[in-house]
């Protein structure tokens, strides 16, 4: 029970900083994409609350698995299908688990990133989510190794995910809209890592770390 | 922001609903899902063609839905791509039986979401195939890049896959035409002025009064070099000059000419950039075929600018160019 | 000013050129006088259809020239009435034995330029008569004013008188139904922003970020009322509010509707307003006849706005407009 | 021939004008009109010009009809006609004299502001170029009938013209595209009134008064 009530604090606690943030992840996307990235965040994650609201998942995975299917549903452009597989993937890292380790999240969190990587066929230094993603699942792993809990995992993973979408700024994007900019996207940070730096810190914060 | 409309969350299902009401007989609008499709379908026997994308791009893609094009368009929210759900449920509502085949421009979010759907439709019992068009010679096509981006030309491979469709080809024919058309057609678009997409309420870009930019995406991406403003047959000039100078050998073909205005461009503007095309088309040996498609085709809202689609024909192109077809985005007059 | 032109003093002379070599075989260009006519005219025996205008409103008059509608359209300057010398060249172009008929929107300049090329005509031996159409109903007529303005309901009389005269209507009969239409059909516009002429290279207006003008003109003269923004549901409540209410009873008719873009409206929005349109004439008891007309008919370079036009129809004027006909206005897709 | 060569240069100050005051006569246009007027009167007689130094026409009559025919046929607009109808009857006021007293003169401005009152149906008060030249063409009659000479019957003409074009400031429009604009024209003077009273001043210059 205790597992099922943080997961879906969390899924709130991202839908909320999607809510906050939505106006400037657009504004990132104006830079280099085209500027509808905050609108379909916040528009996949109100969906993946209804949803929550309407199916009352009772395990970790199954509520990942329901925002997942919000997300891909209802999100559409690049961001859908990708965060869509990331929570997907992440579901199926913790099938049939009712409790949650430190491990586990680790896990969940390594599973999000390679299911990104393998969808968008992207690799970190691309410009996108995965140089957020990737090192974020490297510090959780880190963490979880050396005996943190799970709180600390997700604040290891936020903030690795926040130093990765800082990375961004100065590269050239091979994926994604912003990579038909060439040399000048440089200079910009990426929306897709700073939403998954925003959402990572999200789930941080729900569980108070 | 000025704009004729309700409310920015509200605009493609009030869209939607105006084109409904405009043109039943010929389309109906499954609502909660923003799919636009044939009112005759599903077309038994017949390869169904699917299109979709962001909005914003009007008449594309709902506009080309109808007799001897496509049998349905997926509506995205303003240059977003629809999503796998929406287009599952196109997929299923005109299925015939004979497939159904996706034209897909290539962007990330398209192509992922039109690969998710057509697994969806796989485990449905429904065969899909697709085309992904790329007929945008702006930015250049490396190993490192997501590709090229699918512009105004893939109108031509609308009409021309939604004939060979019409005409009985089989999923696997679609595809070879499609195909086939989209390797034989390149585009340039470029802009004055940025579009302002409703939710954001934001212009995508910032441009001098003075500046254009060539090279533009249709959802207002950078382009390939911003600078202060030419003639126009100068800038014309520049985008036939990538054009004809990539991959595509034009010279001594038959051509389909598209002159597409992005939105705010006067018709005016737009004969007179075709008036030049068709000077250094004749100069270069390429010969314009039939009458060419000036006007607005795949718009991004109410972006001021213009881009350029040659498209070398055969035979059996032509034929399917030409072959009737009716749909929202065609008038009388 | 950012336009895609080469020189402001020959942007109508360039326009004019692409659109002669784009339609070859429909139409041609009289350069010399900048006038379009029909590829095949004179058309023996037949009522030609003469009409023109300042040029900027693409793609009328000369996209609405060829068989079934006009014969010949006269470009002016930019918003500058055409002169008496090209009006007289098109109706020696065009004549075929069975008189010229002019169609003229209600300005000042048209009209006074149309009744001298009468008079130049009448000289020469060829027989005319004149429509002057006076569709607006934004600015009220009086026995003060020069009267009501022709805007874009003016199309529909190109397309019945047209249709009428290849019918084989005489003179007297062609007039006769073109003042028919025009005395059934009512129109408004509304505009959001302002276009730039090429040679001023200036707005015609200042308008506020947030403001919109109901009634404007396609020249933008200024219109009755300057507010605030409304929702496109308003917008079309008051106009259409002011065009139903005006003396031309449509309820429990048949009605030909016009949603007509002025240049710089996405396509998105027009199709949103028609949803609306459509539920006010339903509530209203005005059955919309066959398709609507939603596009880019008379437009005012980049004007963002649009007009609504509706025509009150008999079964002589159902049967016209339905009439085939092949312009360059016209397009399959 | 005096005459003659005085036409001509009345005519060729009149074209420097509508050169120099192309932009704002445009200007004017704009606030009440569609902002072409300036550019109509330049290219009109730029053309009275070129058919000018064509045709070589000899007598004032035929330069002047000369000069109408170019404004009819190349000017468009409103002012095309009202403007060619103008001319038209100030040259058969003059017609067949070779040197013009003030009376002719003042005839041949008489018979223009009839003409244009004439075709365009408009009267003083509808703020139109009838409100500078009905008052000019009183007052050119005033100064010939007190035994003023040409020069200072065309200066007569051109101040009053000049002060009816100034009166048609408060003026609401009847006629022409201004009267669209309802109460709101008020406040604005009209371009066509501007453009008769810039002709005539022309005229007085030319002949050095
Ligand atoms: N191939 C890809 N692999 C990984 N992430 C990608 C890829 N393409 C795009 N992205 C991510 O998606 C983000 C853009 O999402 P969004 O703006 O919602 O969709 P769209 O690009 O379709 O408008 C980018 O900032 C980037 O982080
Ligand atoms: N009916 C009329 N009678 C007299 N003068 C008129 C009339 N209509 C317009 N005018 C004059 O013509 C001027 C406008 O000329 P112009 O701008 O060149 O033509 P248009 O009005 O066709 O654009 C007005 O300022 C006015 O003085
Ligand atoms: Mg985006
Ligand atoms: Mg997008
Ligand atoms: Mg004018
Ligand atoms: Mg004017």
């Amino acid at each position: 029970m205790g597992a099922t009530r943080d997961t879906l604090s969390v899924i709130q606690e991202m839908a909320t900083a999607m809510e906050e943030h939505r106006r400037h992840l657009t504004q990132l996307d104006s830079e280099i994409g085209d500027g509808d990235h905050g609108n379909n965040m916040h528009r996949g994650f109100q969906a993946a609350l209804e949803r929550l609201a309407a199916t009352n998942p009772e395990t970790p995975s199954d509520i990942l698995k329901s925002c997942s299917m919000a997300l891909i549903n209802k999100v559409g452009g690049a961001a859908g299908p990708l965060y869509g597989t990331a929570f997907l993937r992440a579901s199926t890292a913790l099938s049939e688990k009712e409790e949650l380790s430190a491990e586990d999240v680790a896990a969940a969190i390594e599973a999000a990133a390679a299911g990104v990587k393998q969808r968008g066929k992207s690799e970190v230094g691309d410009k996108t989510m995965v140089d957020a993603l990737e090192p974020a699942a490297r510090a959780a792993k880190e963490a979880a190794s050396s005996g943190k809990g799970v709180g600390e995992v997700l604040r290891a993973a936020a903030d690795s995910a926040g130093e990765g979408a800082g990375a961004t700024v100065p590269l050239t994007a091979n994926r994604g809209l912003a990579s038909y900019l060439g040399a000048r996207a440089a200079g910009h940070m990426d929306p897709g890592a700073r939403s998954s730096y925003l959402l990572l810190d999200a789930a941080a914060r729900a569980l108070g770390a | 922001m000025k704009k004729i409309i309700n409310a920015p969350e509200r605009v493609v299902a009030e869209m939607l609903r105006g084109m409904e009401l405009a043109h039943s007989g010929l389309i109906r609008v499954i609502h909660d899902f923003g799919v636009v499709v044939r009112a005759d379908a599903p077309v038994q026997n017949k390869v169904a063609l699917v299109s979709g994308g962001g909005s914003g791009h009007e008449p594309t893609h709902g506009g080309y839905v109808g007799f001897g094009m496509l049998d349905a368009a997926c509506a995205g929210a303003v240059f977003t791509s629809p999503t796998p759900e929406q287009m599952l449920e196109a997929t299923k509502a005109v299925d015939g039986g004979a497939g159904v085949f996706y034209v897909v421009k290539n962007y990330t979010g398209d192509v992922l979401n039109f690969e998710m759907a057509g697994e969806l439709a796989d485990a449905e019992g429904i065969q899909t195939d697709y085309v992904v068009t790329n007929d945008d010679v702006a930015v250049e096509d490396s190993t490192f890049t997501a590709g090229r981006r699918g512009i105004a030309g893939t109108i031509f491979v609308h009409k021309i896959a939604g004939a060979a469709a019409q005409d009985g080809k089989d999923l696997a024919g679609v595809k070879e035409i499609a195909q086939r058309a989209n390797a034989n057609m390149r585009s340039m678009g470029m802009a004055l002025t940025s579009c302002i997409p409703p939710e954001s309420g934001e212009p995508i870009f910032e441009i001098g009064d003075e500046e254009m930019e060539i090279g533009m995406g249709i959802h207002g991406e950078p382009g390939v070099e911003r600078k202060k403003i030419e003639p126009a047959d100068q800038i014309v000039d520049e985008m036939l000059g990538k054009i004809l100078g990539d991959t595509v050998n034009f010279s001594g073909s038959e051509v389909a000419v598209m002159v597409n205005g992005l939105g705010a461009t006067p018709i005016m503007e737009l004969y007179l950039a075709y008036a030049h095309v068709a000077d250094v088309l004749k100069r270069e040996g390429v010969q314009v075929w039939g009458r060419p498609y000036v006007g607005e085709y795949m718009t991004s809202l109410e972006m001021a600018g213009f881009s350029i689609t040659l498209l070398k024909l055969d035979d059996e192109m032509k034929g399917y160019l030409e072959a009737p077809c009716s749909v929202a985005a065609g008038r009388p007059f």
